[in-house]
């Protein structure tokens, strides 16, 4: 993707300078004279021919290798990591799947205060999904992953600026965008879509690790499971042991 | 219409006439008054704020997961105690189209400038308006009597009553507009002002059986988001 | 507008020609009504309404508002725009298949 | 009433040969010919009273220059509120009583007023009216009724945006684009009365503007004066009419969508609202889609910015060639570009939604029609500077803004080549870079443009000229500021920076951003405080400038050529003038003087070589 700036930044560069040379020199040659002779020539379609060309070839040359890009971008490698990604104004949350690597499927109708993701109760991936009720996400370095936006009010945007991608979360849909981090670091997060007065202070933070931290603080983490055992007498609780029997 | 003359300038059929048209001064539109014109790119923008409801509602009853009612049984009468599908809308449909054949033959009786043939057809088609917008008030009250909101639906996706209300709210304005003028216009024909050139009330031009033939456009558009609302909100 | 005086002894039409289309308009209407009385499903179901519904425009704009013997300059410059409609619906089909696809997928069934 | 219409003006007679002069005396039978009038004369409507002549006017002059002093005070209003939003971001601490509420409702109200009430009716309103009847030679629009109704649709509109200034919650403030579900949810500042107000505003905005445009667009096509053909009408006008049109086919998306949203407020139906959680509770609205709204307010939106680039383009063009006294290069490519621009730019919205979470295949149909539309604007800046190439380029004021806005045009729209191209457009979108393309191709060009154009058409208005030295301190302060303003965020946009923030100064990537916040935010002091010399130019030039005599420019096209400098209502005197060529016949070859006007004659030009058109 720089790679694809860059060529930009410098095709780009380049015709608005020869542009705004060409202009000058017009200016300093041509400015007014009483009496200097004018080309009267409306149209030279040779030159206007070899204009369009050129320029076509430059689009061309700038779009194939932008599709290119794009088409990576839209389609996620097979062993990406899942992580979904909840926004709400104005924080974050996040879901990661459990060992069967499935999540569970969930729903905004469906949120309570016992149940703060909007699970549904009977889709069993969802069961020992990773919830995590904070606003810092660890990843591991050198693995793809599959960032998975839900929103539960207004549009948002999951923006770290080194990761180079972005895509709105939408309340109604899920939309989708993966990445590979490769530095070790803390990155801050950003919501680069406006959501309301709370836009400019929705920050998280990612953390990228190496294997051993990451595992030691996926370990750290709640699943649904735990979360619902943890709440006591609630409609819940017992309708997700009586499933758990079954 | 075909037959225009022009001093000066050789009509051409087709699309060298087109082209010959365009290249021409003073008019591009060889022949068509200036209010038919306004008419004619009145409705093309006019087309296109439907196709937007239109093409909003079929995006929005695409991406529902909640069953869309069956119109067919939504909208259906009983007569005696058999449902019928669709029983009132078939019958608005003919009411709109006969008005708007009689706007058709109005039309074409005021260029004869048959003064009285016109008058009578105009009020023809109004009435045939009137009967249109009373039926459709009926079954609003129908539906809003079974409990239709446009914020709420009992027989499934939300978006149903939402839509319904709203496309043919507006199509149904543009209706009772049309019936306001054509009654406006009854009046007119029979007064005998296209007859005398009189001029309206705010315009410098002089009135003519011309303005018959655009209030028709306004119509038969109307007429024509008709059609396209019947088949894609009752017949899907 | 003086030209109306012009075109007043030439540009009126055979009134058969009207009755035709009229009678057209109804018969048509009859059958996209009975598309939906006898419960056609499926394709044939969307063809014929499609059809019918075409059919009953087309008619309606060219005699009825005269575009049949209107220039092609007018007729041109009111036909094209809808290219741009046809993209829109066209888009907005794929969009909404989409929408659902990812709502089924992610609220309901999971995958 | 008759007595209230003129009926002096009988009809043109066919004559087989006229000639506007008559001097030459050589008998011009054929070469001079053009075909007798098609259309009879429109009676006009003259008011009497105070009221009829300069309140509820119908002369297209009048309610021109009512549009564009309307306009221009919503320009103002824009321009205050980014002072303000500008004093926020480059120092916080300086303006505590501007909070987050305030500047969400600074930026919307900026951006809205400035695209839609203060461009869009400057250009197409306010040079619209006062230039289409001149240039094509018509006495007047040809609904001046329909028109009048327009300009006060127009001022209703911005009566009501200005109230919701006032209203309990303020204006809206859910940025310029309204993207539900937050315009209308309570997170967003003025979401009860402040959206409706804005929803009500920019229905009547597109309900008056719909009058206005048919005006335009049916002048344009059937009121044209004799030997006026499409070609040989001045590319202001095609610029004009293009957008014209595209306003006609795009608003209605722009009032649908206000229809819609007005309903899911109002009536809480759900068109673009899915279900909902808001401070723990499920709000009543379900399984709307909020993508279908960008879709719509794009569907207007693109097409928008190109009504107010085009006019630009095409004023632009007139007024490069009649300042370097040369013939626009390549007319026939200009008109094509930009009618091929203007039909191109129905199929390139969803480029403002490369990230807006649409189906993602949309990206390779959408990333290759915009790059499209980048081969026609090309051929047009190519055509400006080949124009200036072996011309006799007048140094004035409005050549400096003419060649302000290639600039800056040329910048902002490479600039939309990064973000047109959808891989480059992901890391970029909703940063200061996309601020800074759109304020370089839209905030300052059209500007340029517009100031130029006032520089230019003021004498044809007045009568009288402003000042050159004040114009050309007055160039200077605004191209140099406004660079100076736009250029650093194309920096801030490459590290990041998003758009809408409030404030910045916690995160720690970004502190290389303050001192250029602050410098930024001089700069726009200064440029806006620099208006003052243009407001101060055009005061005092109204009493004590130069009389500016019949055309002073020495232009050829038609609005120079009325019998009364100012013209009078009905433009043209006894007699309707007859045109001859296209205008730009500057220093052509054989010819007496550097220009010839539309009205010569050929048998008067007989010696020179002058394009067939
Ligand atoms: C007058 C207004 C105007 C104009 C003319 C343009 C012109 C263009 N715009 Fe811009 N644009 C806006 C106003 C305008 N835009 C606004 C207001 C927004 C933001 C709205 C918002 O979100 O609030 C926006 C946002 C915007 C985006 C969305 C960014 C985002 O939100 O992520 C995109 C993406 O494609 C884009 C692209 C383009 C392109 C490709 C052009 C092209 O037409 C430019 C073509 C011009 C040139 C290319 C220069 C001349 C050419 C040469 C000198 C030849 C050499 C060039 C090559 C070989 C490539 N614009
Ligand atoms: C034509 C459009 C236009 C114009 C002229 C401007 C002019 C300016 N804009 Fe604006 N701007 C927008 C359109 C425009 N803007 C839009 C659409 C947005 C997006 C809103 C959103 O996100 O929702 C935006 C957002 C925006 C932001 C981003 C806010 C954010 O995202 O947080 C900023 C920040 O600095 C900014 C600054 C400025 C400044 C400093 C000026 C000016 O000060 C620059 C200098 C201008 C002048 C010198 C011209 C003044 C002249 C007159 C007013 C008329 C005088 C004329 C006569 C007398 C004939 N603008
Ligand atoms: Cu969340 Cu912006
Ligand atoms: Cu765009």
């Amino acid at each position: 993707m720089d790679d694809t700036i860059n060529l930009t930044f410098w095709i780009g560069g380049g015709v608005f300078i020869l542009v705004c040379l060409f202009m000058v020199y017009c200016i300093l040659k041509f400015s007014y004279k009483e009496g200097r002779k004018v080309e009267y020539k409306p149209e030279d379609h040779k030159l206007e021919k070899i204009l369009t060309i050129a320029t076509t070839v430059g689009v061309i040359a700038l779009l194939a290798p932008g599709l290119i890009v794009y088409n990576n971008y839209i389609n996620t490698p097979k062993n990406a990591l899942q992580v979904e990604v909840n926004a709400w104004q104005w924080g974050w949350q996040y879901r990661l799947p459990g060992e069967d690597g499935i999540l569970g499927t969930a729903q905004v109708a469906k949120i309570t205060d016992d149940n703060p993701f909007g699970m549904n109760l009977d889709d069993p991936n969802g069961k020992d999904d990773i919830l995590i009720q904070d606003d810092v996400l660890h990843l591991k370095t050198d693995r793809p992953v599959k960032i998975l936006l839900r929103s539960l009010d207004v549009l948002h945007n999951y923006y770290v600026p080194q990761f180079r991608a972005k895509m709105d979360a939408i309340p109604g849909i899920i939309s989708y965008y993966w990445f590979e981090p490769n530095k070790i670091g803390e990155y801050e997060v950003l919501c680069a879509e406006y959501c309301g007065v709370g836009h400019y202070a929705m920050r998280a933070k990612v953390i990228v690790e190496n294997e051993d931290n990451y595992e030691n603080w996926i370990k750290e983490q709640e699943t649904f499971s735990d979360l619902i055992a943890k709440q006591e007498n609630n409609k819940l609780k017992t309708t997700l042991v009586a499933q758990n029997n079954d | 219409m075909s037959d225009v003359k022009i001093e000066g300038f050789e009509l051409k059929p087709g699309f060298k006439g087109m082209a010959e048209d365009t290249g021409s001064d003073q008019t591009m539109f060889k022949g068509v008054q200036w209010g038919k014109v306004m008419m004619w790119i009145f409705l093309l923008s006019d087309t296109f704020v439907f196709s937007c409801f239109l093409i909003s509602y079929m995006k929005g009853r695409a991406s529902t997961v909640v069953d869309w009612p069956n119109t067919s049984e939504v909208f259906s009468l009983h007569v005696g105690s058999v449902p019928v599908p669709l029983l009132l809308i078939a019958i608005m449909t003919f009411v709109l189209i006969t008005s708007s054949g009689t706007m058709a033959l109005a039309v074409k009786y005021g260029y004869e400038k048959n003064r009285k043939m016109c008058g009578w057809l105009i009020l023809a088609t109004a009435i045939g308006g009137l009967t249109f917008v009373g039926m459709q008030v009926f079954e609003w009250s129908k539906l809003i009597h079974e409990g239709v909101r446009p914020w709420e639906n009992p027989f499934g996706a939300k978006q149903f009553g939402s839509y319904f209300f709203m496309i043919t709210g507006f199509h149904g304005f543009h209706v009772s507009i049309g019936v306001i003028f054509l009654f406006i216009y009854a009046y007119k024909t029979f007064a005998g002002h296209f007859d005398k050139e009189k001029r309206g009330w705010f315009t410098t031009m002089k009135g003519g059986y011309v303005e018959i033939e655009i209030l028709g456009l306004y119509w038969h558009f109307v007429d024509l988001v008709w059609v396209f609302i019947f088949a894609f909100f009752y017949l899907w | 507008m003086e030209e109306t005086k012009k075109k007043e002894e030439t540009s009126t039409h055979k009134i058969g020609i009207y009755l035709w289309i009229w009678g057209l308009l109804f018969v048509l209407s009859f059958f996209s009504y009975m598309v939906d009385w006898y419960a056609f499903q499926g394709l044939l179901r969307w063809s014929l309404i499609l059809i019918f519904m075409f059919l009953k425009a087309g008619l309606i704009m060219a005699f009825f508002m005269h575009l049949f013997w209107e220039r092609y300059a007018l007729v041109n410059v009111l036909l094209w725009p809808m290219t741009a409609i046809a993209c829109f619906i066209v888009l907005m089909v794929a969009e909404g298949q989409y929408t659902v696809f990812t709502r089924l997928l992610y609220f309901f069934t999971g995958g | 009433m008759s007595d209230e219409y003129n009926q002096q003006n009988t009809p043109l007679e066919a004559q087989s040969s006229e000639t506007m002069s008559g001097s030459s005396g050589t008998p011009s039978k054929d070469i001079d010919y053009v075909r007798p009038a098609e259309i009879p004369e429109q009676d006009l409507y003259h008011g009497h009273s105070f009221i009829t002549k300069w309140v509820f006017c119908q002369d297209a002059k009048i309610i021109g220059v009512q549009y564009f002093l309307t306009a221009v005070f919503t320009g103002v209003v824009g321009l205050i509120l980014s002072w303000l939003m500008r004093l926020q971001l480059g120092y916080p601490e300086l303006v505590p009583f501007i909070t987050a509420e305030h500047y969400y409702q600074f930026v919307t109200m900026h951006g809205m007023i400035m695209v839609v009430y203060f461009l869009t009716a400057l250009f197409l309103g306010g040079f619209g009216n006062y230039l289409i009847p001149l240039m094509v030679g018509a006495r007047d629009m040809v609904f001046p009724y329909v028109n009048m109704i327009s300009f006060w649709m127009f001022f209703i509109a911005v009566c009501v945006l200005m109230a919701s200034f006032f209203v309990p919650g303020g204006p809206t403030g859910a940025g310029w684009t309204l993207y539900p579900p937050q315009a209308i949810l309570p997170g967003t500042p003025g979401a009860n009365m402040g959206i409706i107000l804005m929803l009500i505003s920019l229905s009547l905005f597109v309900i008056g503007f719909t009058m206005g445009g048919l005006n335009y667009i049916i002048t344009i096509l059937q009121a044209r004066t004799r030997g006026m053909t499409l070609m040989r009408m001045p590319l202001t006008i095609w610029g004009i009419f293009t957008a014209t049109a595209l306003a006609m086919l795009a608003f209605p998306a722009l009032l649908v969508s206000c229809i819609m949203m007005t309903l899911d407020k109002l009536l809480e139906t759900s068109f673009f609202m899915p279900s909902i959680l808001q401070a723990g509770e499920v709000l009543s609205y379900e399984g709307g889609s909020p993508v279908l709204f960008q879709h719509l307010f794009w569907f207007f939106g693109h097409p928008e910015v190109y009504i107010v680039a085009l006019p630009a383009f095409g004023i632009v063009s007139d007024l490069i060639s009649v300042h370097a006294r040369k013939n626009i290069f390549g007319y026939r490519m200009m008109v094509w570009a930009i009618v091929g621009i203007g039909g191109l730019s129905f199929f390139v919205w969803a480029h403002h939604m490369y990230v807006s979470g649409m189906n993602p295949w949309f990206g390779f149909f959408f990333a290759t029609t915009t790059l499209i539309i980048a081969v026609p604007t090309a051929l047009k800046v190519y055509n400006w500077i080949i124009t200036l190439f072996k011309a006799n380029i007048r140094m004035n004021t409005v050549m400096l803004f003419c060649l302000g806005f290639i600039v800056t045009f040329v910048n902002g729209g490479i600039t939309g080549i990064f973000l047109g191209n959808v891989a480059v457009d992901i890391p970029l979108s909703d940063t200061y870079f996309v601020i800074a393309h759109f304020h370089m191709v839209m905030g300052i060009a059209p500007l340029m443009v517009i100031m130029g154009a006032v520089y230019h058409w003021f004498p044809l208005v007045t009568g009288r000229m402003l000042s050159e030295k004040l114009g050309k301190w007055h160039f200077w302060f605004t191209f140099l500021g406004a660079y100076s303003i736009y250029f650093p965020m194309h920096y801030l946009g490459f590290i990041g920076v998003p758009r809408r923030y409030f404030e910045m100064y916690d995160s720690p990537y970004v502190t290389s951003a303050v001192g250029m916040n602050e410098f930024i935010t001089l700069a726009a002091l200064i440029v806006g405080f620099s208006q003052l010399i243009f407001i101060y130019n055009i005061v005092t030039s109204l009493k004590i400038g130069k009389p500016a005599g019949k055309n002073p420019w020495k232009a050829n096209s038609l609005e120079w050529l009325t019998p009364d400098v100012p013209p009078t209502h009905g433009n043209w005197g006894e007699k309707l003038p007859v045109i001859y060529r296209w205008p730009y016949d500057f220093n052509v070859p054989g010819a007496k003087e550097d220009y010839i006007t539309q009205t010569t004659p050929p048998s008067e030009v007989i010696n020179a070589e002058v394009e067939k058109t």
